[in-house]
């Protein structure tokens, strides 16, 4: 019968008119600065700098080697070393700049960083009045502490600690043992 | 909660008389060489306050409602559900540039959406609003009300020609082609009509519908031929107006914005209010012609020109349901559909109509019932015959599908 | 209603020297169709709405809109050269020639000064007229519009099916 | 009298052989057949390109009597970007090839390391992937056929309606990988992160749920006489001019050709399913779109299949390195059956941390070289219409 494809799509919009009012699995805008989602846990978007501790600079636990700015592959990290008075280079960033108009959020710093100092944020009200410098985060604005780790992804950061644990004291049992193998990378 | 409506609705009734009454003693209060002019000025000042109202609240009941047909909670940020929200959408139009393109023809650019509009408002004169509320009784109402939406197809293609962009004329030329065939059909199906009702002034065709079946009104929709000519009449007004599916004249996701695509800011906004008013005018005419104008839906309640509006509004609901739900269609198609299809059933809904016409002398038991049948049947199988022969030669049909392994 | 008389008078008049004098055809079919609006607004003046409507409708939403179709579907959309001075001559010649014949005709006519005297021409009463005292001359222009239109029908139609 | 102008401009079109002026002289230097056409440039900046697109269209009346399509606006020099980073580097750009299905890009990509390298994949990884991989076909081909509607001029309900349920996909990935789109969750020998708890039983529900939606999709759309006069028997592609311009995926199936890469390669796990593969006989529009609709539900009968068996296990081969990653010298060729059809990654490798040469086949470059000849002869309506059942993306057909 002519007609009836259009009848039926027209039944079908009114029952998803009707539905919008009473049935969440059709509504499901969000109306997002007043209601937020939940982020699920591995939820990710800029990468932090995890430390140690209650200074948020000399607790990092970066120790300035570099590996992520060479994997970055849109080579937004920038480091420098802290170099002690003879100039020799310091296990410790004295720049750590990530420019997040350039990073794409895909964790590989994370995945390559063998002391599990760098991780990704969830933060993602991010937005700023100018493009280039704003954009920049630098070492105090990466540096967050290890319990907002915690915070955000808290079984990866438990299985991170472990980890951390048990090299720790893996460490201080081949004390005598001056070698220090570089972990495997995680994940 | 019904006495409570019933009510409000007598309420509303008185205060409309009350209303009319102010109104005259007011303007006998003015010497009479004032009157025509002062009545001039209160009518049309009420009149386009009316519709312009009325467009502001349709665009957002429009946005709202196609947002919750698309499971979305349309604009609800600017006042209450809202509901501020056509006046912010004003502001923005009117602060926009009004940008006009280097190659374009200036003066025809500018004069395109005054054309659109002012025919437009003109058509509002002649529907009857109530009992009385007619603010221009003409003897040729539907005739005047034709002539002036067919300076609307001008309107088109001068916005089409002189903004000077090959989509804006493929627009034009689209929509020419389009209003001139829909308006065939829409004349037609109107003509049914003033045939049955033997007048073309609106006002008597609103009072022949005044009658009642027990308290079920007796309007044209509830005949065969009124309702097979109302159906062909929404069709063609559809297209008439450029409403989706029929909006190949604008055809966003084809040629852009049509022959709108160079316009911006105030003349921008007059076009869209034109395809809004044009939509009240083919709407309010459809309500007169078929749905018994101000007439109450039961006997015992009184009429008003609320049920004018209230009908009008149902219409327009049904554009934007309608807009909701279906695609476009093409050109070639749409062509198709006026002459091959609504052009002839029309003409044929005035044989039907004239049928009805003469087969009321049967006053049998079950005469009525044997009269409906067969107008019914005359009318319907004809369509169905006719829509069936069109999916055919076409080859349009449903699917089935092979599937490998 | 003199005003108006007069207003819908400039119209007609500042219309049709438009529509000769403009330089591009759409400008001049467009003056044109204001000029055809005009006139039915004096057909209005004079109590005759049908003819009033009906010239709006055809020559306005048809004839116009025709008009402009063709000019834009011809080839040579600018303007062309301007006309000659004698050229030009010719034709107001030729526009005053023929002007001074209508107004000799209606000026001689009785039927202008005793308009008022008229019925009003109703919509019914043309109806009337046409399908009584009329009725013949009436089914010929049906009969030959029908032939015109399927002739168009015929002319549009394509050779073979295309698609 | 239009279809003569058509066919002589076909002519020409086929004598010149893809010379682009050929249409131009036609247009604009022989006199009689100047101001005839109207040559109209649709793009960049159209609504229904699909982004930055262009199309060169030359039109009589409304038909289409010639169509040059203009790509480049969204070059991002893609390969040869990967050939200068590590192989690893190259996987977060692969979600950005066609950003619709970064699930399945990261596999095809994946595979083909995974040939180079010769590393064997877990078999809990090898369910996940099938699953992700369902997964985004469900929510491309749902998306897709919104689009298309939108380009029908539908009003976007029916994309809205797909973009409700696809959101529910994106949940469902961000839970796994962090991300939305951009999932970057393959890894070479596995999958980045195991799933998260109760991930499989969400996933469980939404694949129980998504048949409603899709027979809500079928009543919107499978027997509307609108849709029907205007996707039937437009667009049409034969099955012998699909095979020689190398159409696959679901194009191809719609003009009758029995070819999926799922069945013919038996990449992955894809043998260890029951499912069948839905083909078109006339090849038009509406195949293409009513193809999809089959193919998501064949696709939930293989995420049910794989959500009752997936195994418990480690979801990464261990032995992979992460960094220094260096393949032995040597080339291979990954293929899986994208959402959109065959994607492939090409590498060759001499030794060293990065690839000596990287190429991508872009099923949707390739599937659009056949869009003049689909489109020629119809109205400019078609047009959009057309180029939304190929269902391109521009991020992979520009790169």
């Amino acid at each position: 019968m002519f007609g009836k494809g259009i009848i039926k799509g027209f039944i079908e919009t009114a029952r998803n008119f009707a539905g919008s009012y009473h049935d969440p699995a059709r509504m499901v805008t969000l109306q997002y600065p007043e209601e937020k989602r939940a982020l699920p846990e591995n939820s990710r978007n800029f990468p932090f700098l995890v430390f140690d501790g209650n200074d948020p600079i000399k607790g990092l636990r970066c120790v300035s080697c570099k590996i992520c700015e060479k994997e970055c592959p849109p080579q937004c990290i920038y480091i420098v070393n802290e170099r002690d008075e003879r100039g020799k280079p310091l296990k410790h960033p004295k720049i750590f700049d990530i420019d997040i108009s350039v990073c794409m959020s895909c964790q590989i710093c994370v995945e390559v960083c063998p002391f599990d100092s760098i991780k990704m944020d969830q933060a993602y009200e991010l937005s700023a009045t100018e493009r280039f410098k704003k954009l920049i985060l630098h070492k105090q604005d990466l540096a967050k502490s290890n319990d907002y780790y915690h915070r955000i992804h808290p079984t990866e950061a438990d299985a991170v600690d472990a980890i951390l644990e048990a090299e720790r004291k893996q460490h201080e049992a081949k004390k005598s043992a001056a070698s220090s193998e570089t972990p495997p990378a995680k994940q | 909660m019904i006495n409570t409506g019933l009510a409000a609705i007598f309420l509303w009734a008185g205060l409309e008389q009350g209303l009319g009454k102010l109104l005259d003693h007011g303007l006998s209060l003015l010497p009479p060489a004032w009157r025509t002019w002062a009545t001039i000025v209160v009518l049309v000042g009420v009149m386009l306050g009316v519709f312009a109202s009325l467009f502001a609240l349709s665009t957002l009941l429009e946005r709202k409602g196609l947002g919750r047909m698309q499971n979305r909670l349309g604009p609800n940020r600017v006042g209450p559900y809202g509901l501020l929200q056509p006046v912010a959408d004003g502001i923005k139009m009117l602060t926009k540039e009004d940008i006009v393109p280097r190659g374009a023809d200036g003066v025809v650019h500018f004069l395109a959406p005054l054309v659109l509009f002012a025919p437009l408002t003109l058509s509002f004169a002649v529907l009857p609003y109530g009992r009385h509320w007619v603010p221009l009784n003409l003897d040729a109402g539907l005739l005047f009300f034709f002539a002036a939406g067919s300076a609307s197809e001008l309107a088109a293609f001068m916005a089409g020609w002189s903004s000077r962009n090959k989509y804006s004329m493929l627009g034009g030329m689209r929509a020419i082609a389009q209003m001139i065939s829909f308006e065939m059909p829409l004349v037609v199906a109107s003509l049914s009509v003033v045939m049955i009702s033997g007048t073309m002034s609106l006002a008597a065709i609103v009072e022949r519908q005044e009658a009642w079946l027990w308290i079920f009104p007796k309007w044209n929709v509830f005949t065969p031929w009124g309702l097979a000519g109302f159906g062909l009449f929404i069709v063609a007004a559809m297209a008439e107006t450029n409403r989706s599916p029929f909006d190949l004249p604008e055809g966003e996701s084809e040629i852009i914005g049509g022959f709108m695509t160079e316009y911006s800011g105030f003349k921008y906004a007059v076009f869209f209010m034109g395809e809004y008013f044009g939509m009240f005018a083919v709407s309010g005419l459809a309500v007169t012609l078929f749905l018994g104008g101000w007439n109450a839906p039961l006997s015992f309640l009184p009429a008003s020109f609320l049920w004018f509006f209230a009908k009008l509004m149902a219409l327009v609901l049904v554009f934007i349901w309608v807009r909701g739900t279906l695609p476009r269609v093409r050109v070639d198609q749409l062509m198709n559909l006026a002459w091959k299809y609504l052009f002839p059933m029309t003409l044929l809904n005035l044989f039907v109509a004239a049928l009805w016409h003469y087969t009321a002398v049967w006053r049998a038991p079950g005469g009525l019932a044997l009269r409906w049948v067969l107008c019914f049947a005359a009318i319907a199988v004809p369509c169905a015959v006719l829509a069936r022969a069109m999916m055919r030669s076409h080859k349009w049909a449903p699917r089935v599908y092979r599937f490998g392994d | 209603m003199q005003i108006t008389f007069y207003i819908f008078g400039l119209l007609v008049i500042v219309g049709a020297a438009g529509a000769v004098s403009l330089r591009k055809p759409i400008h001049c079919a467009l003056s044109l169709a204001v000029s055809l609006a005009a006139v039915a607004g004096h057909f209005l003046l004079l109590g005759a709405e049908f003819a009033g409507f009906a010239q709006i409708l055809v020559y306005v939403g048809a004839v116009a809109i025709l008009m402009v179709f063709v000019i834009l579907l011809t080839r040579e959309n600018t303007p062309g050269e301007g006309l000659g001075v004698g050229r030009w001559m010719i034709g107001a010649g030729v526009a005053a020639g023929v002007f001074g014949v209508i107004a000799a005709c209606a000026l001689a006519s009785k039927a202008v000064w005793v308009a008022s005297a008229q019925p009003e021409a109703t919509a019914r009463g043309i109806g009337e007229q046409l399908m009584g005292a009329y009725v013949l001359p009436m089914e010929a222009l049906g009969l030959l519009l029908t032939v015109a239109g399927i002739g168009a029908v015929v002319v549009a139609m394509p050779d073979k099916k295309v698609l | 009298m239009a279809d003569i102008g058509m066919e002589s401009a076909v002519g020409i079109s086929a004598a010149g052989d893809g010379a682009g002026p050929g249409y131009r002289l036609l247009a604009k230097e022989s006199p009689e057949e100047e101001g005839r056409f109207l040559e109209i440039s649709m793009g960049p900046q159209h609504p229904s390109t699909h982004g930055v697109f262009r199309m060169d269209v030359l039109l009589d009346g409304e038909t289409v009597v010639r169509l040059k399509p203009v790509f480049g606006y969204l070059h991002r020099n893609h390969e040869k970007i990967a050939e200068g980073t590590t192989y690893l580097g190259s996987m977060p750009y692969t979600d950005r090839l066609d950003y619709f299905n970064s699930m399945t890009n990261n596999w095809a990509y994946a595979l083909a390391v995974e040939k180079l390298a010769g590393i064997s994949v877990p078999e809990r990884a090898e369910y996940i992937r099938v699953i992700t991989a369902e997964m985004t076909r469900l929510q491309n081909h749902a998306t897709l056929m919104g689009f298309l509607l939108q380009d029908l001029g539908a009003m976007g309900t029916p994309l809205m309606y797909a973009f409700r349920e696809r959101e529910k996909i994106l949940d469902l990935f961000e839970a796994v990988s962090g991300s939305r789109m951009m999932c970057n969750y393959m890894r070479f020998g596995g999958c980045r992160v195991d799933l998260p708890s109760g991930w499989l039983e969400e996933t469980v529900r939404l694949v129980d749920e998504f048949p409603g939606f899709l027979d809500e999709f079928e009543a919107l759309l499978a027997e509307n006489e609108i849709l029907m006069a205007r996707l039937q028997g437009v667009g049409v592609l034969s099955a012998a001019l699909a095979v020689n311009a190398g159409v696959t995926g679901p194009m191809l199936r719609a003009s009758g050709v029995n070819y999926d890469i799922r069945k013919v390669d038996h990449y992955g796990i894809y043998d260890r399913f029951k499912f069948r593969v839905p083909l078109g006989a006339h090849g038009d529009c509406y195949d293409r779109l009513m193809l999809r609709l089959l193919e998501m539900r064949e696709s939930i009968k293989i995420l049910k299949q794989a959500l009752k068996q997936i195994p418990s296990g480690p979801v990464i081969d261990p032995k992979v390195k992460i960094r220094n990653f260096k393949p032995k010298p040597g080339e291979a060729y990954g293929r899986i059956e994208g959402p959109k059809w065959e994607l492939g990654f090409y590498l060759m490798s001499d030794g060293s941390a990065s690839p000596y040469r990287y190429r991508v086949r872009p099923p949707s470059l390739i599937n659009l070289t056949v869009l003049e000849d689909l489109c020629i002869g119809q109205k400019v309506a078609d047009v959009v219409v057309i180029l939304g059942s190929v269902d391109i993306v521009l991020g992979e057909v520009d790169r």
